[in-house]
C-alpha cells in the first residue's frame, strides 16, 4: 500500500462519512460543516490519484482539486447566508408567537 | 520510515473527520474542522501538490474558517443539544459509511493500478507548451480555460444569491460595529500592507511557480476583512460598488474569450506574444473579484443592523456568547 | 462550429453581468433569451443536417483540451430550454410579482448558462462544474421565494452538491481507470467490471438526487412549491432534465449495468406510482403538480433499464428493437414533460394569485375568474397523463410499443396506471376550478394577458409538436449510441 | 385511386378554425359567434356534399403526416366514413341552429360551449376520417377531452359529479383502448382500416391468434365504454345532467356513435368479419348487444324522468348496431350501419323535442306531459314521429332498419336473436306509447304543468330542427330505395362501391 493508495482509501472513507453525517443530522449548521468534510474527501481521492508519491502531482488533477475547493467555499458562502436568514425567519416567528401562521 | 509518517498523517486526518462530525456543539466542531484543514494542507505537501496546499491554507481552510466562525458566533444555540454523539443510532451509519468508504477506496486502488501507463493526461499536460510555465496554471487558464470560466461564474452567482437576500441586493444594512481595541488596530496597520505585498507576490509568481489568482484573492479577502472588521469600512465596496466588484471576475473572463475569438479566431484561445500578459491581466482581475467575493459571502453571513438592534425580548435567557463583540 | 456551442453558455453569462449591475434588466433578459432561441434553432438544424457538433475551447484537441459535443438529445433540451425561458421570462414581465424580484434575472441567466453548459459539454469535469453552476443558481432562485423558502433551499443546496461530490468521485474514477476525462474517449476503454459497476452507481446516486430519482426526491416537493411562481417551472422542466441527460449520457456511453438496471426498473416504477398517488392526495395545488414531476421522473429512468439490450450488441435483435422504441418514447417524454410541466407550473402560478390562496380547494370559481388559465392547466395536464393530441401521447405511445415489443409487460403497467394518474390529479383541479365562483365580487381581478399568454403558447407547442413528431424523434437518435 | 389531397385536412379545419376563434372570442359578441358557428357547419356540409360522388365513384382522398417515424396519422374519406360525416356534418347544423336559440336565454359561458362544441365535431369529424389505428385513437381520446367541459357545462354539483362519472369511465376504456391499439401495432405493425378487414390483422390472427384475440377484445371492450354496452354504460344516463343541445349532440351524433361507429370499423375494416368470427369475437359481442338491448329497454319502463328514459333508450337502441355487426350476415350489417344514421335521426329529434318541452312547459317528467299536445301540437307530433321509429312502425325509419336486422338474423339461422328483436321492440312500445298517449289524449289534470293557458309554440329556431329531424326520420324509410338514401350508401358499404 504506498502512500497516495493510503490516502485515496482515506479520501473515500471520508466522504462517505462526511455524507452520511449530513444526512442523519437536523441542525443546518452541522450539515454544512458535514458538506466541507464530505468535499476534502473528494479532494483527497482526486489529488491522491493524481501523485506518485514522489515529484510533483499530476497538474490536471491539482487544477480539478483547486476548482473543487473554490466551488465548495462558494457554495458553503451561500449556505451559511440561507443558515442565517432561516434562522433569522425562525427567531421572527417566536418573536411574533407564530402569528403569521408560520408553515 | 516515510511510510510510518503516511500511516501516522492518514490516522490523524480519519481522526479529526470523525471529531469534526461528531462534535457535541457546533462550535467546537468548526475548530475541529480547522485542525482538520491544517492536517489536509500537510497531507496536499506530502502528495506533492503544493498549488492545492497552498489553496487548502487560504481558501479551504481561510476563507471556509471564517465562514464557520463568523457564522457560529453570534447564533442562538438550537434548542436541544445534538445528543447524537452519545447514542448509537448516530455511530451506525457512520459505521455503515466508513465500511462502504473502504471498499469505494479498493475499487479506487485497483482501477489506478489497472489504468496505469504512459501517456496518461498529466504527462501530455506537462509536455503542452502553454504561455505560462507552470503547468498547473496552463491547465487553469489555457488548457481548461473553460472550467475556471464555470468556476469563476459559480462563486458568482453564489455571491449575487447571497446578496438576493440581503434588502436592497448590497451589503450597507449589514451590522458592522468597529472593534477599536489599540493593540488590534495596531496589528491591523502592519498586517494589512504585508498581506497586500504577498497577493501581489501569488499573483506574479502564478505564472511561474506554486501561487496564483485564487490564493491570492483569499489573501485580499482576508486584509479587507481586517480593514472592515476594525472601522475602516470605506475601503471596502458594500455599498452601489458591490455588485461591479463582484461580477469583474467573470466580465474579464469574457471579454477575454471574446477578445480571443475576435483576434484569435477560436474562444479562449491564448498565443505566446500576448498569452502570458493576458493571462497576467486575467489573474489580476480574478484576485479583485475573488476578493471581493469572499468578503462580501463572510459580510453577507452576518445579521442585518435591524436584527441586532433590538434589546433582547424579556423571556430569552441572556445567553453568554451575546455579549461577544459582533 | 465551437461557435453554436460555446455562445449560448456565454451569453447568458454575459447577461447575467450586465443584469447584476446596468437596471435594464427586462430588455437584457429578453433579448438573452431570444438569441438563445435562434442559438437553440440554428444548433437544431445543424445537428439534424451534419450529425453531432464538435469543438474544442482554447484550440486545445481533446484528450488535453476540454472536448464539447453536442448530440441530437442536447439540441433537443437546449431548444425546449430556450422556449420554456422565453415563456418564463415574458411571463416575469408580465406579472413581476411573480418573478421574485429583480435578482431573480441575474440568477436565471445563471442557471440557463449552467444547463446549456451541461448540455454542450463532452468533458466529465465539465459537467461536474456545469451542473453545480445550476445548482447554484437553482437554490438562489428558490430562496427568492421568501420566509417559507429558505429552509427548502438549504436542504436543496446541501443534498444537491453532496449529489455532485458522488459524480465527482465517479468521474475520478473514469479518469483513474481510462486516463481521460472526455466522455467518448472514457467510453471505449472501461471494460465491464466492479470499476465500470461503481462509476455508474455513483453517478446515478449523485444525478438521482438532483435529478429527483425516486427515493432521493425529498427535498423537491418544499422547493418547487416555495419557490416563486416563474421559478418553479425552470426548476422542474429545465434544471431536472439536466441531471437527466447526464444520466442517460452516461449509461449510453459506458454501455450501462444489468443489476443496477433491475434497481432502477424498481425504483421508476415506484417513483410513478408513488409520486402519482401522493399527487393525488395533495392539498396545496403546487406541491400536487411538484409531486407529478417526482412520477414524470419514474418514467424517464424507467428508459434505462428497457433500454439496456439496444446498448450491447450481444441481445437479441427483437429485445434491440423493442429498446430503440422504448429509447426513442422516454426521450419524446422528457420533452413533453418540460413543455407541460413549465405550463402547468406557470398556470399553477397564475391560479394560486388569482384564487388568493394555495389551497386546491380555494380553487372554485377560478374557471369563470381566469378560464384561459385554466383551460392551459387542463391541457397541460392532458399532455403530461400522455392523452393524445399531445407529444406526452406521442411519447408514451412509443415507449408503450417499446415495452410490448421487449415483452416488458411490468411497464406496460407502470405507464397505463401512471398516466391515469396524473389525469385524475388533473382532473381533480379542473373539478373544483369549476365549481360556482363563491364571490364573484373578486372575479374582476383579471389576469394580465402576459400573464396568460406564455403558459398557453406553451400548453399549445406540447400539443402541437404531437402531430407530427417524426423529426423530433430523428433528431433526438442523433450521436444517441443505440442508434449507431 | 387514391388522391393525396388537403381535402380532408379542410374538412377537420372547417370545424377546428371557428372552434379556435370562439375561443378566443369576448362573451358579448353574440352576433359574430353566431355567424362563425353557422359558417363552419355550412361550410363543412357543404365539403361533404362535395366528397359524396367521387367517393361513390371509387376514388379515395388521403393526407399523410409522419407521427412517429415508421407510424403516420392517416385522413382517407372512405364510404362509410362519410355516411357518419354526413350525419355529424347535418346534425351538427341543426344542432347549432337549436343551441343559439336554446342558449339565449339563460346562456352563460357560451364562447366557451361553442368552443368545446366545435371541437367536439373536429374530433367525431376525425373518427370517421381516421384511416389508421392510430389516428382514430387520438381522436377517439380527444372526444373524451372535448365533451367533459360540455357535461359539466351548468357547472351545478351534479353536473360536475356526472362530468368527473363520465370523465372516469371514458380514460378508462381509453386506456384500454391504447393498450390493444399499441399491441396490435407492436405485433402487426402500423395498422390500416382496409375494406373486408388489414391483410396484417389477418396474418397475426394466422400467426398469434391468442395475442390477436386478446388485442382486438381490448379495442372492443375500449369502445364498449362509449358505444354504452352494458356493464360499461353507467356513464350516459349520468351525463344527461349536461343542457339539451349537448345531450341532443352526445346521444345522437358524437360520442355514443364514435363508440358503435369504432365497434364497426375494428370487426368490420380492421379485422375483418370472418377473421373476428374465427378469433370467437362475435359470439360474445352478440350475446352483450342483446343484452344491452334488454336491459336498456326494461330501466327506460321504470325511468320517470324524459331525459333518463330517453338516455335508456339510446343504451338500447345503440346495441342494435353492435348486433347487426356480431351477426355474421352482410344483410344485418347493412341493418346496423344504416341504423347509424337513423337512430341518429331519430334520437336527435326526441331529444330535440325533450328540450323543448322542459323549456317551454318546464316539463321534464313524463307524468307532467298530460295535455302536452293540444298546447304543443307540432312539437308533439315530432316526438311520435320519433317515438314510433324507435318502436319500429313503418312509416318511420326505425322500421328499415329492424326489417334488416331480422332478415340478417334469419339468413344466419339464429331465430333466438329475432325473439330479442321482437320483444325489445314491444318495450320500446311500452316505454314510449304512454307518453305519446299522454301527450295527445292525457287531461291536464293538477299534476301536469301544461296548465290551461292557450296553445302556445316553441320559438321557431327551436322548432324548425326537431321537425326537420322528425322529417328525415320518414324520408329515409319512405324514399329509403333512393341512391343516396342512407339504405343504398349502407348496401355500397358492405357490398363495396
Amino acid at each position: 500500500m504506498s502512500a497516495p493508495d493510503t490516502f485515496l482509501v482515506l479520501g473515500a472513507v471520508v466522504t462517505l462519512l462526511g455524507a452520511a453525517r449530513l444526512l442523519t443530522t437536523r441542525d443546518h449548521l452541522r450539515q454544512i460543516i458535514a458538506l466541507n468534510v464530505a468535499g476534502a474527501g473528494t479532494l483527497l481521492v482526486l489529488v491522491a490519484l493524481g501523485s506518485e508519491g514522489t515529484g510533483t502531482a499530476d497538474p490536471v488533477l491539482q487544477a480539478l482539486a483547486l476548482t473543487g475547493i473554490v466551488i465548495t467555499v462558494a457554495v458553503t458562502g451561500l449556505a451559511l447566508v440561507l443558515v442565517r436568514r432561516v434562522d433569522a425567519a425562525a427567531a421572527d416567528a417566536d418573536a411574533d408567537g407564530d402569528g403569521d401562521g408560520h408553515g | 520510515m516515510t511510510a510510518l509518517l503516511d500511516v501516522l498523517l492518514a490516522a490523524a486526518v480519519l481522526v479529526a473527520a470523525v471529531a469534526t462530525l461528531l462534535a457535541p456543539r457546533a462550535g467546537s466542531g468548526v475548530l475541529l474542522f480547522l485542525v482538520l484543514g491544517l492536517l489536509l494542507v500537510l497531507v496536499w505537501a506530502r502528495l506533492g501538490a503544493p498549488d492545492v496546499a497552498l489553496a487548502e491554507a487560504a481558501i479551504a481552510s481561510g476563507a471556509t474558517g471564517a465562514l464557520l466562525v463568523s457564522a457560529v458566533t453570534g447564533r442562538r444555540p438550537p434548542a436541544e443539544p445534538d445528543r447524537a454523539r452519545r447514542s448509537w443510532a448516530a455511530l451506525l451509519p457512520l459505521g455503515a459509511a466508513a465500511a462502504a468508504g473502504a471498499l469505494l477506496g479498493g475499487v479506487l486502488v485497483r482501477a489506478r493500478r489497472d489504468g496505469a501507463g504512459p501517456g496518461r493526461l498529466g504527462d501530455l499536460a506537462r509536455e503542452a507548451d502553454g504561455v505560462v510555465s507552470h503547468p498547473v496554471t496552463t491547465v487553469l487558464l489555457d488548457l481548461r480555460a473553460l472550467d475556471t470560466l464555470l468556476e469563476i461564474a459559480v462563486l458568482t452567482a453564489a455571491v449575487l444569491a447571497a446578496l438576493a437576500l440581503h434588502r436592497d441586493g448590497t451589503l450597507a444594512a449589514v451590522a458592522l460595529p468597529a472593534d477599536t481595541r489599540p493593540v488590534l488596530r495596531g496589528f491591523v496597520h502592519l498586517a494589512v500592507p504585508l498581506v497586500l505585498l504577498l497577493v501581489g507576490w501569488f499573483l506574479v509568481a502564478g505564472s511561474s511557480r506554486p501561487g496564483g489568482a485564487f490564493q491570492a484573492g483569499a489573501l485580499l479577502a482576508g486584509a479587507a476583512l481586517l480593514l472592515a472588521l476594525t472601522g475602516r469600512r470605506d475601503l471596502v465596496p458594500t455599498g452601489r460598488w458591490l455588485p461591479p466588484a463582484v461580477v469583474v471576475g467573470l466580465a474579464g473572463f469574457l471579454a477575454l474569450a471574446g477578445g480571443t475569438r475576435l483576434l484569435a479566431g477560436t474562444w479562449l484561445a491564448l498565443a505566446p506574444p500576448w498569452g502570458a500578459a493576458a493571462v497576467l491581466a486575467l489573474e489580476a482581475v480574478l484576485v479583485v473579484a475573488i476578493g471581493a467575493g469572499l468578503a462580501a459571502l463572510v459580510l453577507a453571513a452576518r445579521p442585518d443592523r435591524r436584527v441586532a438592534a433590538p434589546t433582547p425580548p424579556a423571556d430569552a435567557a441572556p445567553a453568554p456568547d451575546r455579549q461577544a463583540p459582533r | 462550429m465551437a461557435d453554436l456551442l460555446l455562445l449560448p453558455v456565454l451569453l447568458p453569462l454575459a447577461g447575467a453581468v450586465a443584469t447584476a449591475v446596468l437596471p435594464w434588466r427586462r430588455t437584457v433578459g429578453l433579448t438573452v433569451a431570444a438569441a438563445q432561441l435562434g442559438f437553440a434553432v440554428a444548433a437544431v438544424v445543424a445537428v439534424l443536417r451534419d450529425g453531432p457538433l464538435r469543438g474544442s475551447p482554447g484550440g486545445w484537441e481533446p484528450p488535453l483540451g476540454i472536448a464539447l459535443r453536442l448530440d441530437g438529445l442536447g439540441a433537443a433540451v437546449g431548444l425546449l430550454a430556450a422556449v420554456v425561458v422565453l415563456a418564463v421570462l415574458g411571463h416575469a414581465v408580465a406579472r413581476p410579482a411573480a418573478a421574485g424580484g429583480p435578482s431573480a434575472w441575474p440568477l436565471t441567466l445563471v442557471t440557463v448558462a449552467g444547463l446549456q453548459a451541461v448540455l454542450v459539454s463532452g468533458d466529465l469535469f465539465t459537467t461536474y462544474v456545469a451542473l453545480e453552476l445550476m445548482t447554484v443558481g437553482a437554490v438562489g432562485l428558490v430562496a427568492l421565494g421568501g420566509r417559507r423558502a429558505l429552509a427548502p433551499a438549504l436542504r436543496y443546496l446541501c443534498v444537491a452538491v453532496l449529489g455532485s461530490f458522488a459524480f465527482l468521485v465517479a468521474v475520478a474514477l473514469v479518469h483513474a481507470r481510462t486516463g481521460t476525462l472526455t466522455l467518448e474517449l472514457a467510453a471505449g476503454a472501461l471494460p465491464p467490471g466492479p470499476a465500470l459497476g461503481t462509476v455508474l452507481a455513483l453517478a446515478t446516486v449523485g444525478l438521482g438526487v438532483k435529478a429527483v430519482l425516486a427515493p432521493l426526491h425529498a427535498w423537491l416537493p418544499d422547493a418547487h412549491a416555495a419557490a416563486p411562481t416563474t421559478v418553479s417551472p425552470l426548476l422542474s422542466a429545465l434544471v431536472v432534465k439536466g441531471s437527466l441527460v447526464v444520466l442517460v449520457r452516461l449509461w449510453s456511453a459506458l454501455g450501462g449495468h444489468a443489476g443496477l438496471a433491475v434497481v432502477l426498473a424498481v425504483l421508476g416504477s415506484g417513483a410513478v406510482l408513488w409520486g402519482g398517488v401522493l399527487a393525488l392526495r395533495q392539498d396545496r395545488l403546487k406541491r400536487l403538480v411538484a409531486y407529478s414531476t417526482v412520477a414524470q421522473v419514474g418514467y424517464l429512468v424507467l428508459l434505462l433499464p428497457l433500454a439496456l439490450p439496444a446498448l450491447d450488441p450481444a441481445a437479441p435483435d427483437g429485445a434491440r428493437t423493442g429498446a430503440l422504441l422504448a429509447w426513442e418514447g422516454a426521450l419524446l417524454l422528457l420533452l413533453a414533460h418540460g413543455l407541460a410541466k413549465a405550463a402547468l407550473f406557470l398556470a399553477a402560478g397564475t391560479l394560486v394569485g388569482v384564487a388568493g390562496g394555495d389551497r386546491v380547494a380555494d380553487l372554485a370559481g377560478t374557471a369563470t375568474r381566469a378560464p384561459m388559465v385554466v383551460l392551459t392547466f387542463g391541457v397541460a395536464g392532458a399532455c403530461l397523463a400522455g392523452l393524445p393530441p399531445s407529444l406526452g401521447f406521442t411519447g408514451k405511445w412509443r415507449m408503450l410499443e417499446g415495452a410490448v415489443t421487449s415483452g416488458a409487460w411490468w411497464a406496460v403497467a407502470v405507464l397505463l396506471v401512471g398516466g391515469l394518474l396524473t389525469a385524475s390529479a388533473t382532473a381533480r383541479v379542473l373539478g373544483v376550478a369549476l365549481r360556482p365562483d363563491p364571490d364573484p365580487a373578486a372575479a374582476r381581478r383579471g389576469v394580465p394577458a402576459g400573464a396568460r399568454w406564455p403558459a398557453l403558447t406553451l400548453a399549445v407547442l406540447a400539443v402541437g409538436t404531437g402531430v407530427g413528431s417524426a423529426w423530433l424523434v430523428d433528431l433526438l437518435l442523433v450521436g444517441a449510441v443505440p442508434a449507431g | 385511386m387514391t388522391t393525396t389531397t388537403w381535402l380532408p385536412v379542410l374538412v377537420l379545419a372547417s370545424s377546428l378554425v371557428p372552434a379556435v376563434a370562439i375561443f378566443l372570442l369576448p362573451e358579448d359578441r353574440h352576433r359574430t359567434r353566431t355567424t362563425l358557428n353557422l359558417a363552419g357547419a355550412l361550410a363543412k356540409v357543404g365539403l361533404v356534399v362535395a366528397l359524396i360522388p367521387p367517393v361513390l365513384a371509387g376514388r379515395r382522398f388521403e393526407w399523410r403526416v409522419p407521427f412517429l417515424p415508421e407510424v403516420d396519422l392517416v385522413l382517407r374519406v372512405e364510404p362509410f366514413g362519410l355516411l357518419f360525416l354526413g350525419l355529424s356534418a347535418f346534425l351538427w347544423l341543426l344542432t347549432t341552429v337549436y343551441a343559439i336559440g336554446y342558449l339565449r336565454t339563460d346562456g352563460r359561458h357560451r364562447s366557451r360551449f361553442f368552443g368545446f362544441f366545435s371541437l367536439c365535431v373536429v374530433a367525431s369529424s376525425g373518427i370517421a376520417l381516421s384511416g389508421n389505428l392510430v389516428t382514430f385513437v387520438v381522436f377517439y381520446e380527444l372526444l373524451t377531452l372535448a365533451t367533459y367541459p360540455l357535461v359539466a357545462h351548468q357547472q351545478t354539483a351534479a353536473a360536475l359529479r356526472g362530468a368527473r362519472v363520465y370523465l372516469t369511465y371514458t380514460l378508462g376504456g381509453g386506456v384500454a383502448l391504447l393498450l390493444g391499439a399499441v399491441w396490435l401495432t407492436a405485433l402487426a405493425g402500423p395498422v390500416e382500416f382496409a375494406r373486408g378487414g388489414s391483410p396484417a390483422v389477418a396474418a397475426l390472427a394466422a400467426e398469434q391468434p391468442g395475442a390477436a384475440r386478446a388485442a382486438l377484445a381490448l379495442l372492443l371492450v375500449g369502445l364498449a365504454v362509449k358505444a354504452a354496452l352494458v356493464p360499461l354504460h353507467g356513464w350516459l344516463p349520468r351525463a344527461m345532467v349536461a343542457p339539451a343541445p349537448v345531450s341532443a349532440l352526445l346521444h345522437a351524433v358524437a360520442v355514443v356513435k364514435a363508440g358503435v361507429f369504432g365497434v364497426v370499423l375494428v370487426v368490420d375494416e380492421l379485422a375483418g368479419v370472418e377473421v373476428a368470427a374465427d378469433l370467437g369475437l362475435l359470439g360474445p359481442l352478440l350475446v352483450v348487444a342483446c343484452a344491452t338491448i334488454l336491459w336498456g329497454s326494461v330501466r327506460a319502463l321504470r325511468q320517470d324522468g324524459l331525459k333518463a328514459r330517453l338516455a335508456y333508450s339510446t343504451v338500447a337502441q345503440v346495441a342494435y348496431v353492435t348486433l347487426g355487426v356480431a351477426l355474421l350476415s352482410p344483410v344485418a350489417t347493412v341493418g346496423g350501419v344504416v341504423h347509424v344514421v337513423h337512430q341518429g335521426l331519430m334520437k336527435i329529434t326526441l331529444f330535440f323535442c325533450a328540450g323543448l318541452l322542459a323549456q317551454t312547459l318546464g316539463a321534464t317528467r313524463v307524468s307532467e306531459l298530460a295535455g302536452a299536445g293540444r298546447r304543443m301540437p307540432l312539437t308533439c307530433a315530432a316526438f311520435t314521429v320519433g317515438a314510433l321509429g324507435m318502436i319500429g312502425l313503418p312509416p318511420v325509419a326505425g322500421f328499415v332498419s329492424k326489417w334488416y336486422l331480422g332478415l340478417g338474423a334469419v339468413d344466419t339461422g339464429q331465430p333466438w336473436v329475432l325473439v330479442v328483436l321482437v320483444v325489445s321492440s314491444l318495450l320500446n312500445a311500452a316505454y314510449f306509447l304512454p307518453v305519446v298517449g299522454r301527450m295527445w289524449w292525457g287531461r291536464p289534470g293538477s299534476t301536469s304543468r301544461s296548465g290551461t293557458r292557450a296553445r302556445w309554440e316553441a320559438p321557431p329556431a327551436l322548432l324548425v330542427p326537431a321537425l326537420v329531424t322528425a322529417g328525415c326520420s320518414l324520408l329515409a324509410a319512405v324514399a329509403a330505395g333512393v341512391p343516396l338514401a342512407p339504405l343504398s350508401m349502407a348496401w355500397l358499404i358492405v357490398q363495396g362501391g
